[in-house]
């Protein structure tokens, strides 16, 4: 009885996480599945995104404590996914990311008032998908990896030469979508990278209650599609693994689900109390696999860093948090006529009708 | 079986001919399948970016046949068959469609549309106003819709309360094959989202004409018939009820106007208003069930708009507030011409 | 902040207190996640058949803390957080239902029901349906809804219409504490299944009262404050603009009848149409997209019914037909007193 | 960097399908992962079993061709799978099937009127599920795999020695619930089987475009589930492995997915038009590999079966497809007002309004 289905390269991933620098900022001896550790250069422009992802996280993080923000996710602890998978991106390449994703956006080039835009309550989507090849950040989860799936299949189509690359939790990995979306780019043999940031939390939900796999990765093979488990806090295996991923997809030889360990160091967002579910002993025992320290004691090793330039990457941090803080400063022009400005391509009468309620509204209580 | 008439038609032999265009063809005889199958043709000749995908649209054609003999002529690059999930297909129509494709997909349906719910509500009817206009989703998504054809449970929902509540979303959906072809491609043409709702027991209904056609615009509604005394307002498959109940009006001497509404939303508040303030009296006519039914909506609307020229409130003739029935109920379910006239007898005509 | 009135009010320094019954303790300020919370708490503790799960519901005790020091009081086997996927979670629901138990899931945000479209529609409404009777599911959906609090993208929704037009469900949306005790335990009791809508803008609210409580069954409305000129109705979040209104409008020397809907399926329209019988005036507010929303059922039906009593068409007042917008324009968006005496003003008083 | 989730029994199924008997009717070899082969007084069961099923479809295609049927979905061809899971089920276990698994209701007891009464189109659900234990036939797709969680969940919670069965095909794999389910069930560690009938195409759509896995129970291992590939054809093999996958579930160990490859011999449903999208000789080839003749063969030479035995089967076979023709022929009562005796436990004015309405319009028309 015989079934015409691919039987290549069916395994499963290795039990020990992909990773280069140690948590000691040491190279490491773990097999890396034929990836190589970048280079120095590379490293160092690593490192400096991540010291500036890390002032931003912070600052915005501070600002929506006093409340000047509706709400923040932040990814802090998270740097080395989320600046090593962004940076792997080529710029025709699109992005997809999530709510916690604030840090690649800023990677991506996506400017802090655009960014944030939307977590003060200015509108939903602050900068133009189009300008940054980046969807807007995605809040029903899981909804962007098919999204993600969709473009880079209409890539292939087109024959363009792009890739998509679409971040997801570990929480996100339950939902539905996130099936559908790997079943479809590996059916399809579309050019996407999943990168699925297990922080361990979905909110207040451990890993334990969310998958009984040994490790998410562990989904790919269900699918004839390649998974990787990297060692999320290294962000020279996270930038080599989807780098890889990347070039795959290009390739024509389809998708690729990266799943980076790495551990969310906040609250979920600002409303939200970890005590309840976690031990600050939890949180402590995860600061010494901290994906900045290490490479900086790695680069310090190799030379390629010294105090100097640890010093002007600090400053360059300094200057993004005074950013930060200004763009706060300058309050968004909001037009409460924009309402109905761009539900429709088409205008419809009915919500000019109502925009004329609006309007006279504004008018009676002396609104420009 | 009763035919409905298209916009400016003329009646021929009890099949309903649509002016043709110059360059058209002789005029022949054309099921809606037939013409919507027609529409997608020339939308994928016309243009590059179109794409058709879905559950079985592709070998097989769909399960109605809509889609028959595409993936032959246009090869499997541009129609093909994807894996069997809902929420999947539309929301890899959504990365494509960000991708400048416009892609066409069917819910194989409606019932079936349900598991690709937030994708359509959370995205597709919201992206374009999320990022200011800045990004379009230029996807039609065709959905075989309502009942009376026997089918067994989930196979005869009308679903379209859902769409029409959701604004972001254009919901059309045709009575006739002509309407059906040029709504067809004017939908997938059209920059927004557009919910296309096919009336599945009026996919074998025929028209002579010749296609192209090219019809009333979707965002109006059409007076199919003309009459003073009442306003029957119908869609999809319930147009046919609104004309035999005209019909049957007439009998009892009353002057039954009817309007296809052919797009749902936008509503076409001037074509409608008219009728009403003319004839003072009016009913709508559909098979979804009546509590929270599209029919809400136009009966809110048309008393907000006309209060002091309706001698009557109106109506709504629908099915019951109970799930769809299996096929054996079908009969007692579904809003007939009976169900119909028996509502314009409750009214006081003497007011 | 003002403050609603439960059923029999009597207010005391602004809070409402709610004749206790015989052997209540004395009472205290309680606020509607305080109520909704003791709801959890009674029922848990009366029926082991009862259940609670979704997301965060467990250690967290829900983002809006409704279940909070559940799972240490009755243990991981009663309450418990589930795997991160909602059409899971009610699918899971159904399969504990059909096998005895009273499940009480949490939508955590009503956009995020959606995942869970098909498992509520296709079988939660229609599975007792569907059997003849012989399968009930006695599941309560809790979802946090409506805006007002400034939240992001995705979390002001107000789903409403979705669930009002399925046949097969009851929708139950309290306004108050006493009321929001009272109709949770009721919907958990009940062997039809409930969605049971929690208007996020109002969880803190507080009431002077004493637990437990109860108040006029679900499928009641309520007169919450009584007028003779316009009959306001009302549910979960606007019952306080209604109120408001009410206050707003006495200085302009009009008596204005506030009606608390409590219940959106079944519609008591008993008590609603006795009182648009006696004002002749009614206008209906809520806060989702005014196109298809909960209030053209109301206008249509209140207009059916009530016609040759109205003096004026049934108003709606409601947020716009456009996507719920960033918390900066929620104050443009959402329904106001203002824009509720608007309303009434456009009516000719003459007539 | 550890993570504490399970390690154990991480592996992918074996390639070759589990089989006793092969398709020649002689024991194979194939390695059967500790199962052993059910004893000749079972397969006999099973076998008779099978061709009354066989002859059931075979009779019920026939009245629908006819049109006395408003649609009809045979499973013919996959009677091993359909025999071979339900027979295992004990008692108190429940069965979630789906509209094509008339087959499992016959042999789960469920009266001929009762299964047919939603393909005639009298009622939606025609029987009682508690009194069969056995779920109404679920038509959208893979939504019974959650309620078969669910269900097992409580039986767990309440300490029940019982366990649920569900099918689904390989099409309502590629569904957001099926992956839900695998998930809550492994992470719930229910008495769940899920048993995934691989019958090639899902309506038209062949199993290469569903899915890009060297074989849908690749996907087990991402659930930390147990997943097992079977010869769907074998009675010996489906029974055994359903069997011992039950055993597991009430022993607390929970759920397991089993894969059964099979064919779907005839179209789709009665409106169907396979020879669109496959091959005569496929369906042909198929030939070889039949349920029936295989455990036949088998039966022969181990003397369990005889042409008596053969000849008895038969004509029960002949008995069985009578009293279908039987209960076509009896009209079932339908009364209009139940259109809304059931829609709700608790009684609705509104509902007795409209329920006034029909009754008035039957009334007029003369109806009883
Ligand atoms: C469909 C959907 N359900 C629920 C939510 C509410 N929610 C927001 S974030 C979150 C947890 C997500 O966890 P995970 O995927 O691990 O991402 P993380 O927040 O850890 O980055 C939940 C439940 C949502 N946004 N979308
Ligand atoms: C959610 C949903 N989408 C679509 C359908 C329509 N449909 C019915 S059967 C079928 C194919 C199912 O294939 P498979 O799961 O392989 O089962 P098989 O019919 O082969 O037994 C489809 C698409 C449905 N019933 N439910
Ligand atoms: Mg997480
Ligand atoms: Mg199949």
């Amino acid at each position: 009885m015989t079934i015409d289905v691919p039987t290549t390269g069916r395994s499963l991933p290795q039990l020990q996480p992909i990773s280069f620098i140690g948590a000691d900022g040491r190279l490491t001896d773990t097999p890396t599945e034929g990836l190589r550790i970048p280079s120095d250069a590379t490293l160092t422009g690593l490192y400096r995104q991540m010291v500036l992802v890390r002032r931003f996280e912070a600052q915005v993080t501070h600002l929506t404590r006093q409340g000047r923000l509706a709400t923040y996710p932040s990814a802090a602890g998270q740097e080395a996914a989320e600046v090593g998978a962004t940076t792997a991106l080529a710029p025709n390449d699109w992005l997809f990311p999530t709510y916690r994703d604030s840090a690649a956006l800023l990677t991506r080039g996506v400017p802090v008032a655009e960014i944030l835009a939307a977590f003060r309550g200015d509108w939903h989507c602050g900068f133009d998908p189009h300008e940054y090849h980046t969807s807007p950040a995605a809040t029903p989860l899981a909804t962007q990896t098919l999204h993600a799936t969709g473009f880079a299949m209409a890539a292939k189509l087109k024959g363009e030469d792009a890739a998509t690359l679409t971040f997801l939790g570990d929480g996100a990995s339950s939902e539905g979508d996130t099936h559908e979306a790997f079943n479809f780019a590996s059916v399809w043999q579309t050019p996407t990278v999943f990168v699925l940031q297990n922080n361990q939390y979905a909110i207040s939900t451990p890993l334990r209650e969310q998958t009984n796999a040994t490790m998410l990765a562990d989904r790919a093979a269900g699918y004839g599609m390649p998974g990787l488990r990297v060692d999320g806090n290294d962000v020279a295996a996270v930038f080599a693994a989807v780098s890889a991923a990347l070039a795959r997809g290009r390739n024509g030889d389809g998708p690729t689900l990266i799943e980076c360990l790495t551990y969310r160091m906040e609250s979920h967002t600002n409303s939200d109390d970890p005590t309840k579910y976690r031990d600050t002993e939890e949180v402590e025992h995860w600061k010494q696999f901290d994906p900045i320290d290490r490479l900086e004691k790695y680069l310090r090793q190799t030379g390629a860093l010294d105090d100097a330039g640890v010093e002007e990457i600090a400053e360059a941090a300094e200057t993004l948090a005074a950013s930060v803080r200004d763009a706060m400063n300058t309050e968004a022009e909001i037009d409460p006529r924009e309402l109905f400005a761009h539900v429709y391509a088409t205008p419809r009468t009915a919500l000019a009708e109502q925009q004329q309620v609006l309007e006279a509204e504004l008018a009676a209580a002396g609104h420009a | 079986m009763s035919v409905e008439t298209g916009t400016d038609p003329t009646v021929v032999n009890g099949e309903t001919t649509t002016a043709a265009s110059a360059t058209a063809p002789t005029p022949s005889s054309v099921t809606m399948t037939k013409a919507l199958n027609q529409a997608l043709r020339d939308s994928l000749a016309d243009d590059d970016t179109v794409l058709i995908f879905g559950e079985d649209v592709g070998r097989l054609g769909g399960v109605f046949r809509v889609t028959e003999g595409l993936r032959a002529e246009f090869g499997s690059n541009r129609v093909w068959d994807s894996p069997l999930a809902e929420s999947g297909i539309i929301g890899t129509a959504i990365g494509m469609a960000m991708n400048g494709m416009r892609p066409v997909v069917e819910m194989q349906f409606d019932a079936y549309a349900y598991p690709a719910f937030e994708q359509i509500v959370s995205h597709v009817a919201k992206m374009r106003n999320r990022t200011k206009g800045r990004v379009s989703l230029p996807i039609t998504i065709r959905i075989p819709y309502a009942g009376d054809i026997g089918g067994v449970e989930h196979h005869s929902d009308s679903s379209e309360a859902y769409w029409t509540s959701t604004p972001g979303l254009t919901v059309v959906t045709p009575s006739n094959p002509a309407d059906a072809y040029s709504l067809l491609r004017e939908s997938i043409a059209s920059d927004d989202p557009v919910v296309f709702m096919e009336p599945k027991s009026r996919y074998w209904m025929k028209e002579t004409l010749s296609l192209p056609v090219s019809m009333a615009p979707m965002n109006r509604a059409q007076v199919v018939r003309e009459g003073t005394d009442v306003t029957l307002l119908a869609y999809g498959p319930t147009v046919r009820t609104a004309l035999d109940s005209a019909e049957a009006g007439a009998d009892h001497g009353l002057s039954i106007e009817v309007i296809d509404l052919r797009t749902l939303s936008p509503f076409d508040d001037e074509t409608v208003s008219a009728s009403v303030r003319k004839t003072s009296r009016a009913a709508i006519i559909h098979e979804a069930a009546q509590f929270g039914g599209y029919g809400a909506e136009v009966a809110a609307r048309l008393t907000e708009r006309n209060f002091t020229y309706l001698s009557a409130p109106i109506l709504r003739v629908t099915g019951f507030d109970v799930p769809y029935p299996s096929p054996k109920l079908e009969e007692f379910y579904l809003p007939t011409v009976e169900r119909v006239l028996d509502a314009l007898e409750s009214w006081d005509w003497e007011l």
